[in-house]
């Protein structure tokens, strides 16, 4: 298999936009260690849209974050593994080199965007000091940009001079996703961006997503909870728990024949909107607890088909399909 | 945000009623006859009684009170027995030497606590961290008494370095400023730091970040500007404790301003010195909270609208 | 059929706010009959967890009736209040803040016994430990503070206290929306167990309507302090029927990853009912308004069996969409 | 919360054991100190007038360890007498202010309406005059006794934790436990007494020891412009203020009881540091 992973790698570097490899991330505060992630490998393709799935917990911002090397200073630390973006590794970059990657390079829309807004600056200050910083333009200029930018997601240009509060939720969200897009990155990151919204805002976002991403030809990382935005905005999805990728493969393929326990307790535990009501199945448990995480399989404990083996060593990806993998030992013999 | 405006001047005055009658009856309270006080203690009984009717003592309570306000809205603060000379000249020339002293004070412990505070709030945990914290936690616990004491026997008495009494140039002016400012530069110092610190876990400073913004441009632009809001509120009831240090800093060092007035009126029974006295500074107390409230709606935007 | 457990009869709710009056609830009216669910859907700020609020008292009415087995509650004085919560209780939102920090579970599922009167010493202790084990919670947990307890638990031991005067009716207030998925699910079982084992009626606030499907017998959506429809849930999800009901249907990403549909996306924010002009409160932002919708209320008729709706155009309104998601 | 629990959360926390024991020694040896230290801390010896501190080189409490003031009297022995008494006013004004401020806190910001108006605008005007210019007054005219001064300061001090208190009630009004409890059917006093108060506990200790501390400094100003605790009896306060003269000559006068003050209030600061880790059953540890 690693052979085979090799040779993928080499065919396929020419469109490489990010490769995470075997990312540990650990956060370290008043004599605890949490540790958040653990060995995440994902590869992410030109203009491609992979999802990042998984409950609270699971590792998924902390992954965010440490694509932009931005893990809290003094409390998050990177000890295993490296993340390469555009081939270069983000971890050896220079402090400058950082900052023109971040928002030039690689977008990021945050989860709230009431608190990932600065309250005290005008949003169209927020949004031009983007351009301004990468584009090296002055204020003035930018200004012009930002009431483009605003206009085309259905804001008034006019509004530019308008501080956060003043915006409805779902406004504020496009002004987030506008800073994160200004400089036409390559790479986008979404932090839940609809988890805060209401259903039909929500489904704004979502359209407006769908259309900038394909209009921009950026790759998109998309952090959710929400199974049903994933089938809707990504190709491939990568299921996280307890800061592994436990499921990783086409959005199709996962989402109606799931390989791993977690991905099939995660979707029986889903209320559906259409068809027979059945019972919900409840994953018994808590999950896994970064600051004491099981031996072997982190799922093991949570597991119906928990074998011994589960307990003890951590289940490697098995290759499935050339589109899907799973890391789970109850699949090991049907490879 | 003009209504805003209106609705805190009108609460200002009906506390600065407030303030007029609390004075008032205090000092109708207490013992010690004013007339007696003048007329000296040689006086005959008609020589005090004529001192009381010139000073307007044989009145009613109420009829000496709205006389009192009468006066004040006429800009007439009363007439000063001791002094025998009218209360608001006597005033105006210590409202002057108060306002340098405080001001000074004022400036240097706020420049100090707010460079302080914002280094030890970025570098959380460190070493200079510690020592803020340190000096915040002494300078609230350390008496304004013992501190100008102290800082007389050491700069004035062995080193002699600055004069320990009176008026006169910058240097008069550095011990009494230091003891004025040293409480309130330690709280300032401890919220200004734990503001940085509670700023700097937000979601926008990272955000502001992930745009590509420098770490000290975020902090010391984007973080700063959040941060200092709690201490712009705070500065106006912080400066009532400064206020109320003045009266024993300005007893330790000589410092002819309003405080030492204010004691030595009270020794006095000078009921109208007393009672104006209190109510300028609380002008003074009022007017700075009106203007940290008015400085807060400019850098916070939000309060302007609610 | 029976009598309804609850009747609401033209409900009014008015908040004085700066500019006027905000119409928080406007003339709603619904029953609830005995061990039927009704889920009450709709987004934020449309006044869903405002009727709940009123309906157990946190908040008067401003105009109407809720008569719960034949008590008024809007009029209701302290003492028959205090009966009638006995048998109504309630489920809040926000586990983190429906629990007192300051005191341990035991002290929280005590509370209901101590109030009314119905226990102390070792019975007291014996009935709660007897409650939390009903529910699921293991004895030890009635030790723990609040913090202590993860989510899941803290909303167990949040419906053990509505739960423990043996009501006849709970209104939950988006009971699983704070939670994780895996959590959810647990939740929701338990509430649907609950319901038949001790014969409750819920009235289910929430803005899923997947949950909101799953779990209730008929559901109402609210637009703006008004029902705008009602129906049993297999007739609403089947046949849905107002344009505000449509586009929010269609607005909810869904896994099934063979059907990317196309959906009908509103045009701007829900906006705020303060003093709020003739006409459908929805017609702004409808995608099929008219003159006549700018200008008259419409009211809410019965189209089907149990089947209601609050628009004049509903008999267009399936084949209006249809038109639109093609043109889209 | 369970006493072992509590007693596990005070050894954890280093700041509010340093301040916690400092305290206790304090305190302890204030107020046995008239049992066995040898000189009066009121008779005045004008031949042992300012003694340098001889450090229990003359056999410890016989002679003058930290040495004599300008009328004699044994510096140590004043010191730790005078601290009893400037303990035991801050202690009585501190728990009056508290239980008033409280009571008034949540009456207030639970109710809300006239009352709140009323009773927010008399601290308007309190908090307007500078309290030590209002202490002066006060004392000034009513004659300086203890009774008077206590009466005075906890006049004053009411007010910061009345609308401490408040602000509490002011944020868990709005909660749903509270909320939770209505609709259990429980009385008005049931909600302030055993849901609201419990919550607003652990900021009402921290402004305790923070108005412990500040009314021993208080005691120092007033006692400074002659309006504190009324000579012979020794407070930490005059105590000072009367050895200005000497500065020069006799500096211990001062330096003693300044540091002794100095370290009683860093002490209480220290344990209002510590008291959120400690009494706030969310902190683990």
């Amino acid at each position: 298999m690693k052979a085979t992973g090799l040779l993928e790698k080499q065919a396929t570097q020419s469109d490489q936009v990010l490769r995470i490899e075997n990312l540990h991330v650990e956060y370290r505060s008043g004599g605890g260690i949490a540790k958040a992630v653990n060995g995440v490998n994902l590869t992410l393709h030109k203009g491609e849209a992979v999802g990042l799935v998984g409950e609270s917990g699971a590792g998924k911002t902390t992954t965010a974050l440490s694509i932009l090397n931005l893990l809290p200073e003094g409390t998050g630390y990177i000890t295993k593994g490296d993340i390469w973006f555009n081939n270069e590794s983000v971890l050896k970059k220079s402090e400058t080199e950082l900052n023109k990657m971040r928002g030039g390079q690689i977008g990021m829309v945050f989860a709230n965007p009431l608190t990932s807004l600065n309250p005290v600056f005008t949003i169209g200050h927020q949004v031009a000091m983007v351009l301004m910083k990468h584009r090296g333009i002055k204020e003035k200029q930018a200004n012009e940009t930002v009431k483009q930018l605003l206009e085309m997601v259905g804001i008034p240009g006019a509004r530019l001079n308008d501080y956060p509060y003043q915006l409805s939720g779902g406004m504020r969200q496009r002004v987030g996703i506008i800073a994160a897009l200004a400089c036409s990155p390559q790479l986008l990151i979404a932090d839940e961006p609809t988890t805060a919204l209401d259903v039909t805002i929500q489904a704004q976002i979502l359209e407006l997503m769908k259309k900038l991403q394909a209009e921009y030809a950026s790759s998109l990382l998309m952090i959710t909870h929400n199974l049903g935005i994933i089938s809707e905005l990504c190709q491939r999805v990568a299921i996280m728990y307890g800061g592994e990728i436990v499921e990783y493969g086409s959005v199709r393929e996962i989402f109606t024949a799931p390989k791993h326990w977690y991905t099939y307790g995660l979707l029986h535990a889903i209320p559906k909107l259409t068809g027979p009501r059945e019972t919900l199945e409840a994953l018994p448990g808590l999950v896994a607890n970064a600051q004491n995480l099981p031996a072997g399989c982190k799922f093991h404990e949570r597991c119906s088909h928990c074998l011994e083996k589960c307990k003890s060593q951590i289940p490697p990806m098995f290759k499935i399909t050339d589109n899907h993998s799973v890391a789970c030992w109850d699949v090991e013999g049907q490879v | 945000m003009r209504n805003n405006l209106l609705k805190r001047l009108g609460l200002t005055v009906f506390v600065l009623i407030g303030v007029t009658l609390i004075a008032f009856v205090l000092m109708r309270l207490g013992g010690g006859d004013p007339a007696v006080m003048m007329a000296g203690g040689m006086a005959t009984k008609e020589e005090v009684q004529d001192y009381r009717v010139r000073m307007g003592l044989d009145q009613s309570y109420l009829v000496q009170y709205l006389t009192y306000m009468n006066g004040i809205l006429h800009g007439d603060l009363g007439y000063s027995w001791s002094y025998h000379t009218s209360v608001g000249e006597v005033l105006s020339v210590r409202l002057v030497q108060t306002f340098n002293l405080t001001l000074f004070g004022f400036f240097i412990a706020s420049i100090f606590s707010m460079l302080l505070g914002t280094i030890a709030g970025i570098r959380h945990g460190s070493p200079i961290d510690f020592v803020a914290l340190l000096f915040a936690i002494i300078g609230q616990s350390m008496s304004i008494v013992w501190l100008g004491f102290v800082l007389i026997l050491i700069f004035g008495v062995q080193l002699k370095w600055l004069p320990t009494q009176g008026l006169g140039g910058l240097q008069h002016m550095i011990m009494p400023g230091i003891c004025l400012g040293f409480g309130y530069a330690a709280v300032q110092t401890r919220m200004m730091r734990s503001g940085m610190v509670d700023v700097l876990k937000e979601d926008y400073v990272v955000a502001t970040r992930a745009r590509g913004i420098s770490k000290s441009r975020t902090y010391l632009v984007y973080a700063l500007r959040n941060a200092l809001l709690p201490i712009i509120t705070n500065m106006g009831n912080q400066f009532g404790h400064l206020l109320a240090g003045v009266v024993v800093v300005e007893t330790i060092f000589n410092w002819p301003g309003i405080g030492q007035l204010l004691v030595q009126a009270i020794n006095m029974r000078d009921y109208q010195l007393v009672q104006s006295a209190l109510l300028i500074t609380s002008i003074l107390l009022v007017l700075c909270n009106l203007l940290a409230d008015i400085l807060y709606t400019v850098v916070d935007p939000r309060i302007s609208f609610q | 059929m029976s009598e309804p457990l609850i009747k609401i009869e033209g409900l009014k709710k008015y908040f004085p706010v700066k500019k006027g009056m905000l119409h928080a609830i406007d003339d709603f009216s619904l029953d609830i009959m005995p061990m039927e669910t009704v889920g009450l859907v709709g987004e934020s700020g449309c006044g869903k967890s405002t009727v709940g609020n009123v309906l157990v008292r946190l908040l008067d009415a401003t105009g109407g009736h809720v008569w719960f087995q034949g008590q008024d509650v809007v009029k209701a004085k302290p003492k028959e209040l205090k009966e009638i919560r006995k048998k109504m209780q309630m489920i809040f939102q926000d586990p983190y803040s429906s629990l007192n920090p300051r005191e341990t579970v035991g002290a929280i599922l005590s509370a209901p016994y101590q109030i009314h009167h119905l226990a102390s010493g070792k019975e007291l202790k014996h009935k709660v430990t007897e409650l939390a084990v009903s529910v699921g919670l293991e004895p030890y947990i009635l030790e723990k503070f609040p913090h202590e307890l993860d989510g899941g638990k803290r909303q167990l031991t949040g419906i053990a206290r509505a739960l423990s005067l043996n009501p006849k009716f709970i209104i939950c207030d988006e009971p699983v929306s704070a939670l994780d998925v895996s959590v959810q699910a647990k939740i929701i079982n338990l509430l649907i167990s609950m319901k038949q084992k001790m014969g409750l009626s819920y009235l289910f606030i929430s803005h899923d309507l997947s949950v909101v499907r799953h779990i209730s017998d008929r559901v109402a959506i609210m637009y703006l302090g008004q029902i705008v429809e009602t129906a049993p849930t297999e007739v609403i999800f089947g046949n849905t029927l107002h344009p505000y009901s449509i586009a929010l249907l269609s607005a909810v990403p869904q896994v099934d990853s063979n059907n990317k549909s196309k959906r009908i996306v509103l045009k701007g924010d829900v906006p705020s009912p303060v003093n709020p002009k003739p006409g459908c409160r929805f017609a702004p932002r409808c995608w099929m308004s008219d003159e006549k919708c700018k200008s008259e209320t419409p009211a809410l008729v019965e189209v089907g069996s149990g089947h209601q709706v609050a628009c004049h155009f509903w008999k267009q309104s399936r084949a209006q969409a249809q038109r639109v998601l093609n043109g889209n | 919360m369970k006493f072992s629990t509590l007693l596990r959360k005070m050894s954890k926390s280093i700041l509010f054991m340093v301040g916690f024991s400092l305290i206790v020694l304090i305190i302890l040896t204030c107020a046995t100190s008239s049992s066995w230290t040898q000189w009066s801390p009121t008779i005045s010896k004008l031949t042992e007038r300012l003694r340098e501190p001889d450090w229990f080189a003359n056999g410890g409490l016989a002679g003058h360890p930290l040495g004599t003031d300008p009328l004699g009297r044994d510096v140590l022995t004043r010191l730790l007498q005078g601290g009893w008494t400037s303990l035991q006013i801050a202690f009585i004004v501190t728990l009056i202010s508290m239980s008033i401020g409280a009571f008034v806190g949540l009456i207030t910001g639970y109710f809300g309406g006239v009352f709140d108006m009323i009773v927010m605008r008399i601290c308007d005007v309190l908090m307007s005059i500078p309290n030590i210019m209002l202490a002066l007054c006060v004392v000034a005219i009513l004659g300086s006794s203890m009774f008077n001064l206590i009466f005075t300061l906890t006049a004053i001090g009411w007010v910061s934790t009345a609308r401490i208190v408040r602000s509490v009630a002011l944020k868990t009004k709005h909660q749903e436990f509270i909320s939770a409890s209505k609709v259990l059917g429980a009385s008005t006093w049931r909600i302030l007494w055993k849901e609201m108060f419990p919550n607003a506990i652990t900021q009402l200790m921290i402004a305790a020891s923070a108005y412990f501390g500040g009314t021993i400094l208080v005691e120092t100003n007033l006692s400074y412009l002659g309006m504190g605790v009324p000579v012979p009896q020794p407070s930490w306060g005059n105590m000072i203020s009367d050895g200005r003269q000497y500065l020069a000559a006799a500096p211990w006068v001062v330096i003693a009881p300044g540091i002794a003050l100095m370290l009683t209030v860093l002490a209480f600061n220290f344990m209002g540091d510590g008291i959120r880790d400690v009494f706030d059953p969310r902190n683990k540890n």
